[in-house]
């Protein structure tokens, strides 16, 4: 019976992917927004391409969560505010010292490390595996704190750091910012180090032990606390990461991190949460509905955020285990 | 003996987790108005069948009858409603309540308040946990939780009361007073009682009759007597050669 | 242990009573309210309102005061939320008794504490505010500088059908002040005849616009009219070039007109229209007391003065002009006189009609080589417009 | 013994009521819009203490239905010229049938997933009034006609307050809200125990839903003025839960405890350190949260100030 | 002499005390069984000595050392494997990764070999099946790769729990040849077993526990034939 509640459950979350990406097909062609002809085909290819960039970095930061959700069972809600610490990182590096976005990870990844690991010392490791609210409570109060230091220091104006305007031209009629290739090419590039950091490194293994079953790892000689830390840094440095490369594309000011977090949280629902490949996948495929809608129904950009609302709450209900997460007893 | 009414008649009963068989395909019946043990090594799926029987897990097949009716499928409060009540193996008293809302919990809505409190009192009274009413039940020793969880569960007046190790960390008085009134509770109301237990003592010396289950499958029953010196329950419990 | 935790109970409950305790001000000065975003979304451009605020009180207080007397100045932060505002009028009205008030700065908290300062018949500059519709209903006590929301597209929209656009689109942030800036643009744009194809609002947080601009493209409008902030606007026009989007017009609202739109976004920002109140270009708009005002605001903050900072500036000197006719600060007074009167500010001459609105005229402004050049209306501009703007691909890398 | 407490605590809120009563025509427009929102607040943090103090289930999203009773006030006085007062009706109506249809899928979640899909649902609730146009004219928002309300949205926010408390007080000292308790305490415990949990949490959820409703209402015709980044603003429920939690969440005296003090401090913090407090703010949360779980009635109770339980 | 020595030792579950004064040791090169009926605090004994639950009292000495309040790692890091009960592997890892784990303490990357190499002599098919998952393998299998993992450091003594709960017979055997096998290498063994009449027969001594408390003790096949301990498992012993 629970194999068939399984399977039904797969076939729904199948049901409601296949619906979210032609409803706003069915929707664009009720409304007139859906020509049939090859530059619309290029245009519709373009958003597809840019979503695709998009999610790219959306996932790297959701990784993040998912890695911190899937070691410690801990929702991390200030993931977002740690993006937008890391774009704030970015634009000071930039503006002051002048050292390229780029370059400047170099230097910020250390001390989102650091960020992440003082977090996990200060506030966390005291409440891992009690009551699953307090850490949710904490983690919101902290990312509250973080946002109004930030505006206290940096005002509530909008930065943007311009990098590479230009774009590509792929063909004729499809053309990608060179910014958002670079962010994608980039974020690639972290999150699969990270996974080959998960999969191959002594300490990445030790991550991926204690996350699916602490007591044992302890028995294997990892000191679980130390796991935790090197876990909670990473998270912060793979959110730091995602902020310097939402920073080059886009504007920032110390409130948008909250969007971040229901983002990353609505894509770690999706992948399926504490999976990593499953972040993924979620992410590129969060963003390329966002672009659809946005792309096809009239006022779609309004409604961009009812996407991802939707989509965490509806995979929460129909397959709380989303696309490949582990099962839950 | 074998006259005897039965309260539950349980059939075929399954559920399987992932490739493991819990509990698969058993079948014994409870006889009413009887003290009943049911034992069996460690993960022979005991708790299973009890969490079973009330609803908390669903049965991946198999009946259950009670009165007549299939409680498979039911949940957990319509069969504590229709006079199956239980403790449970690790104490799940609400921790942050004080020990008269514990029993005031499980009271019926339609009982008028009036007289469940008088019932909550009269049963605190008996577990001696009177003088604790206003603590919370999380500052109560592992053996008053048992106690207040034993209490709680007869708060609705059951008909069929189901014991997951009520002796496990209760000092041997308080043992004794339990089981005595558990007694009381069969041979003067002829309430029928399930008891899942380890202390072997408690099995033999106040079991009617011994259901003793391994791998998920009933392998004997009868007289604590008979068990003691079966053959294939000795062997399930110390090993074989 | 019982007692002190009782006390700090009472302790704590004691300093509920301080909102109870009323100020009274002395009679030689005259008080002026006003409670703007200091924290929040708008703390930018309110920013430079207060500065110009504190620049006036300092310069008349230095002075010989408002008839001989001098301003107590009262300045409040409403968080950029309306409800903190509201309460906070109420307090300026009932509590500190304040003489005169200043509005708040955006015109979404403007409509809603304007209620209040109606009631209690508190002439009110409203500097922060442009929407139209906030004089159209019915308010006798709310006075109107600056030009209003729905004109702040009417030279980009004459410039498009003056070079030939036929098609538009029209976006805009989903808040009051936008979508009364995008409605004005399509009464213009029927006006003088052009197509609105994509008529769309976008919400405050969004980041993105490349769906959005996509669609434009495939709409296949020829200029976009956006009714943006800084954030917003800035991100258009870089994601117009990300895309290789390449449009005749691009006019912004109120984000161009900041100096960091510019200096931040570099030679993309080239070419972009945008709206403005005011200009600090003494040479050209020949305003009175226009030089000393951008001197001393310089000398103060550093950096020249926008048009919020000219605006605010402006409204306290009718504010001292409408004291000085009525001869005190007695509301109804002020009141009077600021119905009949007729002055000129640092920003050009005032004068309400019926229904409190000044016809205060706005002007468009292009960047060109990273400075604002006015370039609409005719009479005043500076250069002559640059248009259509030149492809993506022909301007010089970065 | 239980009579002699209800009838001093009665007592309490007799003179609390009358005292309520009596101020406002001796105090200015400011004082009386300060106690108004203290109340408001008062009605909030109780009603979020219903689902999340009594039975566990920490809602982040409960703005969505004040935002709804706004809204109902606002469409109907504006487009349909009702008078106020009817229009409470209607939006605590709209909202108890939002919280059922909500609540049934929602309240199935576990702990954290509730509460991240509860802030989904209100932020999902805002994007559809700033959609949906032809009824809440979107994110230009709703303006009422001006008249002076100060005494009449204070005595409506008083009564809805002590319907609030009242219900309140009925659950925080009656077998439903021990029953709701015991969810809190131990789920699997209650359904074993004769607790029907779908319907003791849905009577919740929809219970914490309709006072909301009633002061969004009347705040917004307080107000003159709604749209949707104002009605469904995130910071209205972090307020709730702060005070809630603060005065000690599943108690009825901590959540009016905790709103008395903190909103008045903030009100008169913020006007010296306008960011600063914001930043306490989230340091206080932290710090609660982590030392404090119980809030002052919880430490009250530790140390035997006060009985434990509600029921003796 | 005595590589693990525990004197009188007391242990509580939160608040339920579970071990009663329990003393027991295990010499070098020896293999001690410790039986008892459910709920007699088998399990619990090696959770004490590992660290994982409250202590309240009493002595825990390994190679002379107390070892009481140390963490897990530094525990094994003396030397003192320990195979949890239930043969819980990283089902989401393969084989290979699962031993390496089990080296976790160790970084000389040529003995984490060498000690692979030895686990893949003694369990062949682990060897075979390098780079299958842990969860996919069947339980005798998992129950290999546990053992192998707490081989993996090459400890002076492993610390068996229910190594045949919940197997096939078929499995339970090849279980128990592989702990003979290990116990000739020389290993030190202390297995907690339910089936106590296999455990007790490869074993030199044996304790019996009941309710907690230490009952009886001696030499393995003086335990097997003893009829009481046998009638115990069944009460009125």
């Amino acid at each position: 019976m629970q194999e068939k509640a399984e399977i039904r459950s797969k076939y729904w979350l199948a049901l409601f992917l296949v619906a979210a990406y032609t409803v706003p097909f069915g929707i664009g062609i009720y409304t007139d927004n859906v020509f049939f002809d090859l530059q619309w085909l290029a245009d519709l290819t373009t958003v597809i391409l840019n979503g695709i960039m998009q999610g790219g970095v959306y996932a790297m930061f959701a990784v993040g969560l998912t890695l911190i959700f899937g070691v410690m069972r801990i929702i991390n809600v200030a993931h977002g505010e740690l993006v937008m610490l890391g774009a704030y990182l970015t634009w000071m590096f930039f503006f002051y010292v002048g050292i390229d976005p780029l370059l400047a990870l170099f230097l910020t990844l250390p001390i989102a490390f650091v960020i992440g690991v003082l977090i996990q010392k200060l506030l966390l490791n005291a409440v891992v595996g009690g009551p699953e609210l307090t850490p949710l409570l904490i983690t919101f109060g902290l990312g509250l704190t973080i946002i109004h230091i930030v505006e206290a220091i940096f005002t509530t104006d909008y930065r943007t750091i311009p990098y590479a305007p230009d774009a590509l031209q792929i063909s004729e009629s499809i053309n990608i910012g060179r910014s958002k290739i670079i962010s994608f090419v980039m974020a690639s590039f972290i999150s699969i180090s990270v996974f080959f950091f998960l999969k191959i490194h002594r300490i990445g293994k030790a991550i991926r032990a204690t996350a699916q079953n602490a007591d044992v790892a302890m028995v294997c000689g990892i000191n679980i606390f130390h796991i935790y830390m090197i876990t909670s840094g990473l998270a912060a440095a793979l959110a730091v990461a995602g902020g310097a490369l939402v920073s080059i594309q886009f504007g920032f000011n110390p409130e948008t991190g909250v969007l971040y977090t229901l983002q990353a949280f609505a894509i770690i629902v999706l992948g399926g949460r504490g999976h990593y490949i499953g972040a993924l996948i979620g992410g590129v495929m969060l963003a390329v509905i966002e672009s659809l809608i946005s792309f096809m129904i009239p006022n779609g950009t309004a409604m961009v955020e009812i996407a991802s609302y939707g989509m965490m709450v509806f995979v929460l209900l129909i397959r709380p285990r989303g696309l490949m997460g582990p099962k839950e007893n | 003996m074998a006259d005897a009414e039965i309260a539950l008649d349980i059939q075929n009963l399954k559920k399987y987790f992932g490739g493991i068989k819990a509990v698969d395909g058993c079948t014994f019946q409870v006889p009413k108005g009887q003290i009943s043990g049911l034992i069996g090594p460690n993960g022979s799926g005991k708790t299973t069948t009890f969490n079973l029987l009330t609803g908390v897990l669903a049965a991946d097949s198999g009946e259950v009858l009670y009165n007549g009716e299939n409680i498979v499928g039911l949940r957990p409060y319509e069969i504590f409603n229709r006079g199956i009540s239980r403790t449970f193996q690790i104490t799940r008293i609400y921790r942050e309540m004080t020990v008269f809302e514990n029993m005031l919990s499980a009271s019926s809505m339609k009982v008028p308040l009036r007289e469940a409190r008088a019932r909550a009192e009269q049963l605190m009274e008996f577990v001696t946990l009177t003088k604790l009413r206003g603590e919370y039940g999380g500052n109560l020793s592992y053996g008053q939780q048992k106690l207040l969880e034993f209490a709680r569960a007869l708060m609705t007046d059951p008909d069929l009361i189901l014991l997951d190790e009520p002796a496990a960390g209760v000092n041997r008085t308080l043992l004794n007073n339990l089981l005595d009134h558990i007694h009381h509770l069969q041979e003067e109301q002829g309430k029928t009682v399930l008891i899942v237990e380890h202390d072997m003592n408690v099995i033999m010396n106040h079991c009617e009759k011994v259901f003793v289950l391994d791998y998920g499958v009933k392998i004997a029953e009868g007289l604590p007597e008979d068990i003691q010196t079966n053959e294939e329950v000795i062997e399930a419990y110390f090993g074989h050669k | 242990m019982k007692k002190s935790f009782v006390l700090i109970l009472g302790f704590a409950l004691a300093l509920t009573a301080a909102p109870f305790v009323e100020k009274s001000h002395a009679m030689d000065k005259v008080s002026l309210g006003i409670a703007i975003s200091q924290t929040g979304r708008y703390a930018e451009p309110a920013g430079r309102m207060v500065n110009s605020y504190k620049l006036y009180v300092d310069q008349v207080n230095a002075g010989k005061g408002w008839n001989g007397k001098k301003i107590d100045f009262i300045l409040l932060d409403d968080k950029s939320d309306k409800q903190t505002s509201i309460k906070l009028y109420e307090k300026l009205i009932t509590q500190d008794k304040v003489n005169l008030t200043i509005g708040p700065y955006s015109s979404g908290i403007t409509d809603a504490v304007a209620n209040v300062l109606e009631r209690y018949k508190y002439p009110t500059m409203a500097p922060g505010a442009s929407s139209g519709i906030i004089w159209k209903k019915g308010r006798k006590y709310l006075f109107n500088i600056i030009a209003i929301a729905q004109d702040y597209q009417k030279g980009a929209i004459h410039i498009a059908r003056d070079i030939g656009v036929k098609k538009i689109a029209i976006v805009g942030e989903d808040s009051l002040f936008p979508r009364q800036s995008a409605e004005g643009a399509v009464e213009w744009a029927k006006k003088l005849g052009l197509e609105v194809v994509l008529n769309e609002n976008y919400p405050r947080k969004q980041t993105d616009f490349t769906a959005l601009l996509q669609k434009i493209k495939a709409r296949r409008a020829e200029a976009l009219i956006s009714n943006s902030y800084f954030a917003d606007a800035a991100a258009q026009i870089r994601q117009l070039r990300e895309l290789n989007i390449n449009l005749k017009i691009f006019a912004g609202t109120v984000g161009p007109g900041l100096p960091k739109f510019a200096k931040q976004l570099g030679d993309t920002a080239e070419y972009v229209l945008g709206f403005s109140q005011w200009e600090p270009k003494p040479a050209i708009l020949k305003r009175p007391g226009m030089k000393e005002f951008i001197a001393a605001y310089k000398k103060r903050y550093g950096v020249n003065p926008n048009y919020h900072a000219g605006q605010s500036y402006a409204s306290l000197q009718i504010f001292g002009d409408a004291v000085a006719k009525a001869g005190s600060a007695d509301r109804d007074k002020v009141w009077k006189a600021l119905r009949t009167m007729k002055t000129t500010t640092v920003i050009g001459p005032w004068k309400v009609d019926d229904t409190n609105l000044n016809q205060h005229e706005g002007l468009t402004f292009q960047i060109l080589n990273g400075e604002r050049k006015i370039v609409w209306p005719k009479k005043i501009s500076e250069v002559p417009y640059k248009l259509p703007m030149p492809n993506w691909k022909e301007r010089g890398k970065n | 013994m239980g009579q002699n407490e209800h009838l001093r605590n009665f007592g309490m809120l007799a003179v609390l009521i009358i005292i309520l009563c009596v101020l406002p025509s001796n105090i200015n427009l400011y004082q009386r819009s300060v106690i108004l929102f203290t109340m408001m607040y008062v009605i909030l943090s109780l009603s979020w203490n219903i689902i999340s103090g009594y039975t566990g289930y920490v809602s982040f999203g409960h703005v969505m239905f004040y935002g709804i009773g706004a809204y109902a006030t606002g469409i109907l006085v504006v487009d349909y010229g009702w008078h106020w007062i009817a229009t409470l009706g209607v939006g605590v109506f709209v909202s108890f049938v939002v919280s059922l249809c909500i609540g049934f899928p929602v309240l199935r979640l576990k702990g954290p997933y509730f509460a991240i899909a509860m802030l989904g649902a209100a932020e999902g609730t805002r994007v559809v009034a700033t959609v949906w146009e032809s009824l809440t004219h979107g994110g230009e928002g709703i303006g009422l006609p001006n008249v002076e309300n100060s005494f009449e949205t204070y005595f409506a926010m008083l009564v809805v307050m002590l319907a609030t408390i009242i219900v309140s007080y009925w659950v925080g000292h009656s077998r439903f809200g021990i029953r709701l308790n015991a969810i809190r305490e131990d789920e699997i415990a209650a359904e074993s125990l004769g607790i029907n949990t779908t319907f003791y949490k849905l009577s919740a959820f929809a219970l914490s839903a309709i006072f909301p409703a009633a002061a969004g209402g009347i705040q917004a015709y307080k107000i003159l003025y709604i749209d949707p980044e104002t009605e469904f603003f995130i910071l209205v429920t972090i307020y709730m839960k702060l005070f809630a939690m603060f005065g000690g969440k599943g108690t009825v005296i901590g959540p009016i405890l905790g709103t008395f003090i903190l909103y008045i401090v903030q009100e008169i913090t913020w006007v010296k350190f306008p960011t600063a407090h914001l930043i306490a703010f989230g340091v206080f949360i932290v710090l609660v949260a982590r030392f404090m779980p119980r809030g002052l009635m919880g430490y009250a109770i530790d140390k035997g100030w006060a009985r434990k339980g509600m029921v003796h | 002499m005595a590589l693990l020595d525990l004197k009188d030792v007391n242990a509580a579950y939160g608040r339920i005390q579970i071990l009663h004064d329990v003393s027991l040791h295990v010499n070098e090169k020896e293999v001690v069984a410790v039986i008892g009926p459910n709920g007699a605090g088998k399990s619990t004994t090696f959770k004490i000595i590992m660290g994982f639950i409250n202590y309240l009292g009493g002595e825990i000495e390994f190679d002379s050392q107390n070892i009481v309040g140390f963490r897990p790692d530094q525990i094994l890091g003396r030397g003192l494997g320990y195979v949890p009960q239930g043969r819980i592997v990283f089902n989401q890892m393969t084989v290979k990764e699962n031993l390496e784990m089990g080296a976790y303490i160790e970084r000389d990357q040529k003995k984490i070999d060498e000690s692979m190499d030895y686990v893949f002599t003694l369990f062949p098919r682990l060897g075979e099946r390098q780079k299958q998952l842990g969860g996919t393998m069947s339980g005798g299998e998992q129950q290999m790769l546990a053992m192998g993992r707490a081989l993996m450091t090459r400890p002076k003594m492993i610390m068996l729990d229910e190594p045949s709960l919940g197997l096939s017979p078929r499995f339970v055997t090849e279980v128990f040849e592989k702990i003979v096998s290990l116990a000739k290498e020389g290993l030190t063994i202390m297995l907690v077993e339910q089936n106590a009449a296999r455990a007790l027969e490869i074993s030199d001594r044996g304790y019996v526990l009941e309710l907690g408390r230490n009952r009886y003790q001696g030499g393995g096949h003086e335990l097997l034939n003893n009829q009481e301990v046998k009638m115990m498992y069944l009460g009125g012993g």
